[in-house]
């Protein structure tokens, strides 16, 4: 890090020692989204930085790391070492928003475990599709629960341990009352109006493509 | 205290002078900005410029309820938590001034006005507590992370999100809406279009020749005009998807003609 | 990078040598913007590696660069160094503003975690207005802790890791001025010397025993 010892004559406005110049250049290209051009560099470092001498340096400290210092087309980028690729699987993950059924029954379930599916569709007011509870029991966040005790012994619904985890609770009954949400101002206390009467609740709505919206419906 | 006696109400309220009007104004000023009486007497209490644990808590009442005074002369309106304050400060300030009655049980007025310099103390300690949290490093704003995370494998896993505020905001709308609109959904003449695609899907087989949707009505949907409707609605949302699916056929002649269907594939 | 001759005979299954495994963890944390936990990265190295002493040896690698490795709870990510952000300005996020009720509310609940709503309002000596903690848990650096066991059961409130993750903090432990605050007894939840007679208590609130307050977190 201590090169040459350093010509103390030179002005106010010196430029900082290389081995800062390097840690600069090495801070740039980490925190950027995009591999990072010699001229931008020039122009992020402080003046009188000499950022193609540090990129040098840099590319040699990262050598045989498992994170080297590659050129791309004419810009510079830190890329994983390219045995490595094997490591990086998980990075690849899809994430969506859940349907609004499906966190509504979600909700449910939490809320009132257990609880049969015609009790869901008692409290939201519409049937649940195979496919909403099928979905919530292939994330693992809800999970078959005791027979009831009633004729016909329905199934009843309980939410699972990976669903607290997700969810970062101990337990559900954690979960705050309706009273607590509103005291807490998570819950407007204005009415809200009945799905689809307002335009407001249509854009609700759109969070669900309409592809995935007809499938929820017509699942086979 | 010279600020408290400078508020101490006076009868020529109603005619105030320019630098009177100044200083109300002010006082409305100061009283907006407050948050609730706590936080009044912490700012009231800077003026001892004391350690807030040696700070005299009978001149603080004073200074409060010299303030209420001058803003009810003012004519100002105080919240309640500000009145009930004051007269809690002025029970205390009495408390302090008497000799305790024989006899008496409960805490001691020295108690409570040490716990009511705790609680400034407590307050101030927060305020500072959260400036140095928030002088403090802030990712994307100091220290950055990684600005390229690399995603090399293409296989696609695809993950739901919904946080724990969606969920309670779930259940919120649901029981909000049980709340303010008396739960009054009649499944009973609803006829859903599942139940229509699933029954059209049975029937599938016996369609032969071109007939007319509406004769598809489930047995007791013809009857009541509100049933025929959901009926006919629901079968037609189920044979649009079936035809979609290209399981079935369907024409019309022209507009308001009835809606014909037959299995795809029939001659 | 060729240390001592491998000796041939052992198993298939071998860990790879500590270098390797250093050069994976590096690998791993630099491919996420996230903190990745210990046990992530158990999961992710080959069988028998020990993620644990590489990061000790990355860490202490990282150490004065200009991108460091941090520990966020019980996770770790690489960070650029606190000096260097004026470089990044362009990455900058503008964040919303937040108002000093939601910092002072922030405040309150990473000190005093777990800690009800009733005691940040006995705390600030006003109501939590509406949509402060709807800004926090939004910003996810506060969610649910544990109700508390005292009447009532009134839901917690505790900090996150995302939290310690954008203040740079290892754990809640870490916060300025905590230990001197606890010696000051300015972080007990000391009870009032009559219930229901000083002020700030106004309500009904006083169902929290104030002892169960701060024992829970800082146990240590």
């Amino acid at each position: 890090m201590t090169g040459a010892p350093e010509p103390i004559e030179r002005s106010l406005f010196e430029a900082p020692p290389m081995g800062e110049q390097e840690r600069m250049v090495e801070a740039v290209l980490f925190a950027s989204a995009e591999p990072v051009t010699l001229a931008e560099l020039v122009r992020r470092l402080p003046e009188g930085c000499d950022p193609a001498e540090a990129l040098v340096h840099l590319r040699r400290r990262y050598e045989g790391r498992g994170v080297n210092l590659v050129k791309v087309g004419d810009a510079y980028a830190f890329r994983t070492a390219g045995d490595l690729g094997h490591l990086m699987r998980r990075e690849a993950v899809e994430s969506r928003k859940l349907s609004r059924a499906a966190i509504e029954t979600l909700a449910i379930v939490a809320y009132h475990q257990p609880v049969t599916r015609a009790e869901i569709e008692e409290i939201r007011g519409v049937a649940v599709s195979r496919g909403t509870v099928d979905q919530l029991m292939e994330l693992d966040w809800i999970r078959l629960g005791r027979r009831r005790m009633t004729p016909g012994r329905p199934v009843t619904f309980v939410v699972t341990e990976a669903f607290l985890d997700h969810f970062g609770l101990e337990s559900a009954r954690d979960l705050p009352g309706i009273k607590e949400l509103r005291a807490a101002g998570l819950l407007d206390s204005r009415p809200l109006p009945m799905p689809g009467s307002s335009p407001s609740e249509g854009q609700d709505e759109d969070d669900d493509s309409p592809t995935t919206g007809q499938s929820e419906l017509f699942e086979d | 205290m010279a600020q408290a006696d400078d508020w101490a109400p006076d009868a020529q309220s109603d005619r105030l002078a320019p630098s009177d009007r100044l200083a109300s104004e002010a006082l409305i000023v100061d009283v907006v900005g407050f948050e609730g009486p706590l936080d009044l007497l912490l700012s009231l209490s800077r003026t001892q410029k004391v350690d807030l644990r040696k700070i005299s808590v009978l001149q603080l009442a004073e200074q409060y309820l010299g303030f209420v005074d001058r803003a009810s002369a003012l004519r100002i309106e105080l919240a309640a938590d500000y009145l009930v304050m004051a007269a809690w400060l002025a029970y205390l300030k009495s408390r302090l001034l008497l000799p305790p009655e024989p006899g008496e049980a409960g805490p001691s007025a020295e108690d409570l006005a040490a716990h009511l310099a705790y609680q400034l103390e407590r307050l101030q300690a927060m305020r500072e507590a959260a400036a140095r949290l928030m002088a403090r490093d802030q990712k994307g704003r100091d220290f950055f992370p990684r600005g390229l995370p690399e995603a090399v494998d293409h296989r696609r896993i695809v993950s739901y999100e919904a946080s724990l505020l969606d969920l309670m905001r779930a259940y919120a709308r649901i029981r909000t809406r049980d709340e303010f609109r008396p739960y009054a959904f009649d499944r009973h003449n609803v006829y859903t279009m599942e139940q229509a695609l699933e029954r059209m899907r049975g029937l599938l087989g016996y369609m032969g020749a071109w007939a007319d949707l509406t004769s598809f009505l489930p047995e007791g949907w013809g009857v009541s005009a509100a049933r025929r409707k959901s009926a006919t609605a629901a079968n037609f949302a189920a044979v649009l998807e079936m035809a979609k699916r290209g399981q079935v056929e369907l024409k019309q002649g022209e507009v308001f003609a009835p809606l014909l269907v037959r299995r795809r594939g029939e001659a």
